[in-house]
Formats: structure tokens, C-alpha cells, sequence
């Protein structure tokens, strides 16, 4: 594993904490994929919002190109699952009956809301489930890098980039540092193997509470 | 009475220009692969485009946005294909850019002679921009109306002569919300059957939306895109 | 057969003659459950709003007491024949997926309303699918004796019982005649066997064209 | 972690004084038969219950009237049963009547996290009086509220002990739309089957929308509603 590949599977281990069954869990794109590696209970159910309850892994000798997730990427069923079409997907989403939504952002404001659909100056051309997903998950859980490529921090006194919406999200996992979000305030709550709370704060435009 | 089309000309002849069309899949993922590449081929121009996505440059419904067919597009995640971003720099393409659940839930209440509605989804972001906010119970939703097309392409699994249509694993995606929205109905299947080989509890789409149907020959595989016989 | 089930059924198999597929008919309760008797075209499908597409008849000794149609009598499924929740049920017939209705009424007005849910002095308690089909169907077909017990027509010159739907009706069918409704207009387009323009006057309030 | 109760008093130790309960069926067809028979057996009072009828007299939903325990009913067709207009003149009961598919389709509106929606139905009748007028593209709509209960009692054909679910003919009816607009669904089945068995192209319900199972002891026969081990 590359150090970019151990610091993703660090992150989605801790966030893999987060999840005990019975629960309908929705991972996003990029790192939240990761997670479902790490978990070993039968009763934490993966939905995924193209139409599929029971997201499974697959070998590389059974992939099936008309099953995949969200990201496009092959996937297998699991035993017990079920496939739905776009509308009842998000009727799910919507409707509240998915426990846990773990995502990837783009930014974090100090209030819990986050950025995740589009940067100022570029063209406005993706959103997906994401809104969604925002309002519609009983829990959402943001697996994220701390700092971007040029380590400037992407937890945020305000975010700059559009809000994806006014719904705080309820924890942010990252490589160094776990937060919760108590009433539209960050709250640090553990700090990652080996980290120092002044890195922490170094690394870390928001305020938060420790 | 058939609904069965034996060629792609006369399945695609309902399409005409400066139509809506609604076009299903997930990017590749149960698009209608055959009924696109006809479409490429098909001298028709002005269209808007209701789909998820765009294809990817070169695939799908990314050759029909190449050969300017493509005069403005609804759907949830462009950003699959690079190339709409340059369409639209140069102002060769309009966009309208949902959520995915909206772009759902729209054709679904186009379907179902609901003339809008009421959603949570992106209260409070750019993309509630000008849409009429209701507090409803104290909750704060937008005001979205229903999506209707002049035809729908989609693909199917299995269908039987009547137009009754089953779908296969995550192909199935917005296949059969489109298949309730439009004026004209076309699809796609792997397999025509007969009648009462469909067990009706299992039916998902009923015969009454479906109004062509033709056999697909092109066909996903690992490796891509292949022609199918 | 007694006079009332002939007469029924002369209504019934005129009501047939209008329809021709490929269609789809939802049929209402009473005199329009009749009318299937009498189609022998294999592409007139018959949809119920309990939630089936290709009502057929049933035989005595094959009778499910879970497959029924709206008026909860017992049917049999046709060959290619699909099964459906209630919202999807309606979401057809709003959405203008049906093509022909054929109704029972308690009135029609002489612009082609009609009343057949609820009676003024009387409880307001059932309305079923009316409306939704008044609203939905692409052509409406009502069958009806033309006057009630006491011999009084049921054709006026306007409902004065609580109307369905600001909707017209497309044809009406009695025992006595067939009317179209043009522009808010009854027009009689045919006297039943045996039936003269004098004595269909003498029992219609309304207006109509002849 | 298992969903199937083995006694009827657990499966309904979640429906309390005052709840609002969504009941399935179309008349008998498709209702919760054991689920109503042990809610008749239950010391519960003052409920608001979503269903399309009251049963008939002295018949599932229609003995829970004759107890007394239904304050107010929501539904489409109170009709078949007589019992439900003497209540009414009585002032024992509040009603209030929608038209079928105005009913199923706020349920799925409560289900989908829709907050209302504009429907043609009812418009210009007595059924719309009061209600919210507006117009759409030329048509006039009326606006509907999602409804939402804290608990469903439906019924199915086969449960597998995750809680997916398939139907059986026409007594699907409002069951599927009735499981995704509760905070609590409790179903009854004729068959309760392992994991993996229903295939995952034809299950209904999700499994995510179930929270109790129990095997149904009465059941709907053309002879009437018997007792069955």
C-alpha cells in the first residue's frame, strides 16, 4: 500500500468503528468505499443509491459489468439483497429509512456543513445523490483528508466552495482527528494514533472545541 | 399486434427533432446502447436530453453531444464526460443540473399526473436558486415540477410481446421511472419472450407503458461495448 | 335473465362495441363489470385500480379469494397479466396511462358532469377511484339505466347531487340511447333497438342535440 | 438479530394509546387479519387509523370500530361498512375521505420524504373544498399533504427473517406503499423463508422498510376468515 492508500484505510477503519448492525449504511465515493472492508457484522445492511440494498465485495473472476455502486465500480450482491429502481432509491434517502451515510468532501465549515458538489470558477457539472443523502440520512459520517495536496486545511472556519446543504453532518473522521458536531460547533473527540493535539490545531482552520 | 420492432429505423422513427427524450442508465450501466447508437446515426437535431448522465466522450450519449444533436441537457452528474464542460464554455449545449433524487422523483411525478412537489433535497444551496421555498410541518422544501418527455429510450432485461419488461441487477436504474414519463415508450431487451413467461407478481414495468421493443445488439461486457448478433 | 340483468346487458354489449385494441379499459362497478363479457379482442386489456392489469373471468371452482377486482368480486388473471401496489395503480390512471374508463353514475348533467359518489342529506362516505379516473382516463365511457326506480331521468340539465370531477364525460349509454358529449354538449347519436326519439325526450331532462 | 416474533402481544407492544396506524388491505383482501384480530384483543384507545375502508361490520377493522378504540379514520371507501356512518351520525368518529389514489399517494409521499404534492383529482369537487388551488402549465392541481403514521400493520406473502417482501395477487394493494410511511412496520405473513431465497429481482419490499414479522394465523378464504396453525 502506498502512504496515500494506509492514510484512506486508516481513516475508513475508524470510520468502520462508527457502524454496528441493525443499520442501513450509504457509502459515497472515494475513501467511504473503503469501509465496508473493515466490517465484520452481518447486520450492517449497504445501500447504494443506483438501486441496490445488500452491496457486497466481488472477485475480480465474478464481476458483472451491470452491477455496480454509485462510483461505477463493480460490486456484488450480498445474500438477502434487493434492487430497486433510481426513484425508489431516493425515496429511501429521502424518506429517512437509511441509518448512516458516510461521504467524502471537498471542504468542512466549523458549523458541520460541508462542500462537496463544486469549486467557484469551474462549471457546476456533478451532484449526484449527494444533497440527498445530506438530507435524508438519519447519521452522516464525513471521511475526509485533513489538508488538501498543498496541506492547507480542508476543516473551515466557513466553507468557500458551494454548501451542499444547511444539514451539519454529525462526525468528521480524518487522519488525524475525529470531531463531532454538537449543536453547529466541531467538538474534537479522539486524536489518531501518534497525533498531537498542537498538530491537530496546526493543521486545522476551524475552531473546535477540545 | 406486435410492439416488436425488427429494425432500429423504424423503432427510432417516433424520434423527431427538437424532441425530449428521456434516456436511461447509469452512465453505461443499463443505458440503452443499441437505441443510442441508432440515434448517432439518425438525422435529427435540437434534442434535450433527460438522463443522468451524459455517457463518457466517445460512448453513449457522449457521441450523440459530439455530433451537436444535443441542444440542452437535464440530468444529475455531467462530470463524467469532460467534454459537456466544453460544450458549455462555448455555449454549444444548455444544462440543467438536479440532484439525482429530484431528477427521479420528477419523472416519476411526470408519470404518475402529479404536477410538482414538494422536496427537502438542496433547500439552501445554488441549486435552489430561484425555486419556491414551503415550510411544510415546520420542514422547509422546495418547490419542484414534474418532468415529461415526447419519448423514452430505455433498456430492459427481458420482455415479453405484450411490452411487459423485467430488469437485471443495477441496470435497472431509471429505466423503469422513464418508462411511465414519456409520450412514447421504446426499449431494449436482451430477451423477448411470451406471454406468461414473465410471472405477474414479477413484472415490474407493465405492458400499458411500453410502446416499441427491439432486441439489443449492442451489449455491455467487462471489456466494453460489444456488437451482439 | 330478468328484465333489469337484460337491460343490464344491452347496455353492456353496446358499451363493447367501443372498444377496439390495443387499449386499456378499467372497468367500474355494475353495469360496466358486464361489458368484459362481451369483448373478444385479445388487445383489450382490462386494468383494476386494486392493482392488476388483464382481468379475465373466473370460473366458479377457480376462485381466489385474493384476486378480486374493485367491487371486491372474485376475477381471474388473463395470460401476461402483471400485479401492482395502489400507488402505482393510480399513479396509471392519473398519469393518463388508461385509455378508456366505463362508469356506473347516480347523474350526468347536460354538459356531461356526473355525480355517482356521494347524495346530498346523506353521509359522505366512499369515493373510491371515481375522480381519479374522471381525471385520468383518456375517454370516458358512463353506462347507465336512463331513469332511477321511480322513472325520473338521471340525465338533467345539471347534477344536483355532488359532481366527480369538473370533467366531462366522453359517451353516455342507456337502455334507451347513446349520447356523445360535444363542446359541454349532449349529442344523441343513436336510438337503442326499438327505441323512439319521442320516448327518449319524454324521459331525458336535459338538452341534448339530435 | 431476528425480526420474527413468535407472540402476537410483542409483535404489537409498539402501538400505543393515541398512535396513528396505517392498515393494509383492500376490504379483507390483503388486511393484516391476525395483526387486527390481536389489536381487538388489546387494551389500546383513542387511534387514527389510515386504511381504505373499516372492514365490514363485525369484520377486521370493523369489530376495532365497534370497540371503540378508532377516534378518527382516513381512508377512501367507508361505504362497506354501515357501522362507520351510525358512528358518524353519533359524532363517535371523526372521518375523513380521500380519493383512492389521493390516499396511496400521500402515503408514498410520506414514504419518500415528499412533503405534499399538486394532484388533478378531487379539483373543483366537494372533496377540495378548502384546499390549496394551483396551476401548472395550464392545468389546475390541488395541493395534497404527505401523510405518515407511527405505526403500519400490512400484510404479505413470504417474508425472509431479514424482512424482504413479496405479495401475493391482488392483496398487494397498499401494503408496499403502507411499509415505507411509518416509523414502525410490523407484518404478517403466510410464509416466512430464509435469507437468499426470494430472488433479489422480485422482492417488493426492501428489507429496510420492516421492523416485526409474525406468521399469520387467520386467514381469507372464499369461505369467510378462518383460524389456521
Amino acid at each position: 500500500m502506498s502512504d496515500k492508500e494506509q492514510m484512506q484505510n486508516l481513516i475508513a477503519r475508524r470510520a468502520a468503528k462508527e457502524l454496528a448492525g441493525p443499520s442501513i449504511v450509504n457509502l459515497g465515493i472515494g475513501i467511504p468505499t473503503l469501509v465496508s472492508k473493515y466490517i465484520d457484522d452481518e447486520n450492517v445492511f449497504f445501500h447504494t443509491e443506483n438501486g441496490l440494498l445488500g452491496v457486497a465485495d466481488v472477485e475480480e473472476d465474478k464481476i458483472d459489468p451491470n452491477l455496480v455502486n454509485a462510483g461505477k465500480l463493480p460490486v456484488g450482491e450480498s445474500i438477502g439483497a434487493s434492487f430497486f429502481n433510481s426513484a425508489e432509491s431516493f425515496a429511501m434517502i429521502r424518506g429517512g429509512h437509511i441509518d448512516v451515510a458516510i461521504l467524502g468532501v471537498l471542504q468542512v465549515g466549523q458549523n458541520g456543513e460541508i462542500a462537496n458538489w463544486a469549486v467557484p470558477g469551474k462549471n457546476i457539472m456533478g451532484v449526484g445523490g449527494a444533497m440527498d443523502l445530506l438530507v435524508g440520512a438519519k447519521k452522516v459520517i464525513v471521511t475526509m483528508t485533513h489538508t488538501n495536496k498543498e496541506g492547507i486545511s480542508k476543516i473551515l472556519r466557513e466553507c468557500t466552495y458551494p454548501i451542499t446543504s444547511t444539514r451539519s453532518v454529525d462526525m468528521i473522521i480524518t487522519e488525524l482527528a475525529v470531531f463531532e458536531v454538537v449543536e453547529k460547533q466541531l467538538k474534537l473527540i479522539e486524536l489518531m494514533p501518534g497525533v498531537s493535539i498542537e498538530e491537530v490545531r496546526a493543521k486545522t482552520e476551524a475552531d473546535f472545541i477540545y | 399486434m406486435t410492439k416488436v420492432h425488427q429494425d432500429i429505423e423504424a423503432a427510432l422513427s417516433c424520434v423527431k427533432n427538437g424532441h425530449t427524450l428521456m434516456v436511461g442508465g447509469f452512465g453505461l450501466i443499463g443505458a440503452p446502447l443499441t437505441l443510442i447508437d441508432g440515434l448517432t446515426k439518425k438525422d435529427v437535431a435540437g434534442l434535450t436530453v433527460i438522463s443522468n448522465n451524459l455517457g463518457e466522450k466517445g460512448k453513449g450519449l457522449g457521441i450523440l453531444l459530439s455530433q451537436k444533436k444535443i441542444k440542452k441537457a437535464i440530468g444529475s452528474y455531467f462530470t463524467s464526460n469532460r467534454e459537456v464542460g466544453e460544450f458549455y464554455q462555448r455555449g454549444d449545449i444548455d444544462l440543467e443540473l438536479l440532484p439525482q433524487g429530484t431528477l427521479a422523483e420528477s419523472m416519476r411525478a411526470g408519470g404518475a399526473g402529479i404536477g410538482g412537489y414538494y422536496t427537502k433535497t438542496s433547500v439552501g444551496t445554488d441549486l435552489a436558486k430561484g425555486k419556491e421555498e414551503r415550510e411544510i410541518n415546520g420542514v422547509t422544501y422546495i418547490f419542484e415540477p414534474a418532468i415529461r418527455a415526447n419519448v423514452a429510450l430505455i433498456r430492459a432485461w427481458k420482455a415479453d410481446t405484450l411490452g411487459n419488461l423485467v430488469y437485471y441487477k443495477t441496470a435497472r436504474n431509471f429505466n423503469p421511472v422513464m418508462a411511465t414519463a414519456a409520450d412514447v415508450v421504446i426499449v431494449e431487451v436482451d430477451e423477448i419472450v411470451e406471454p406468461g413467461e414473465l410471472p405477474p407478481e414479477e413484472i415490474v414495468t407493465p405492458h400499458l407503458f411500453v410502446d416499441g421493443i427491439i432486441k439489443a445488439t449492442k451489449i455491455l461486457t467487462k471489456e466494453g461495448v460489444i456488437d451482439y448478433e
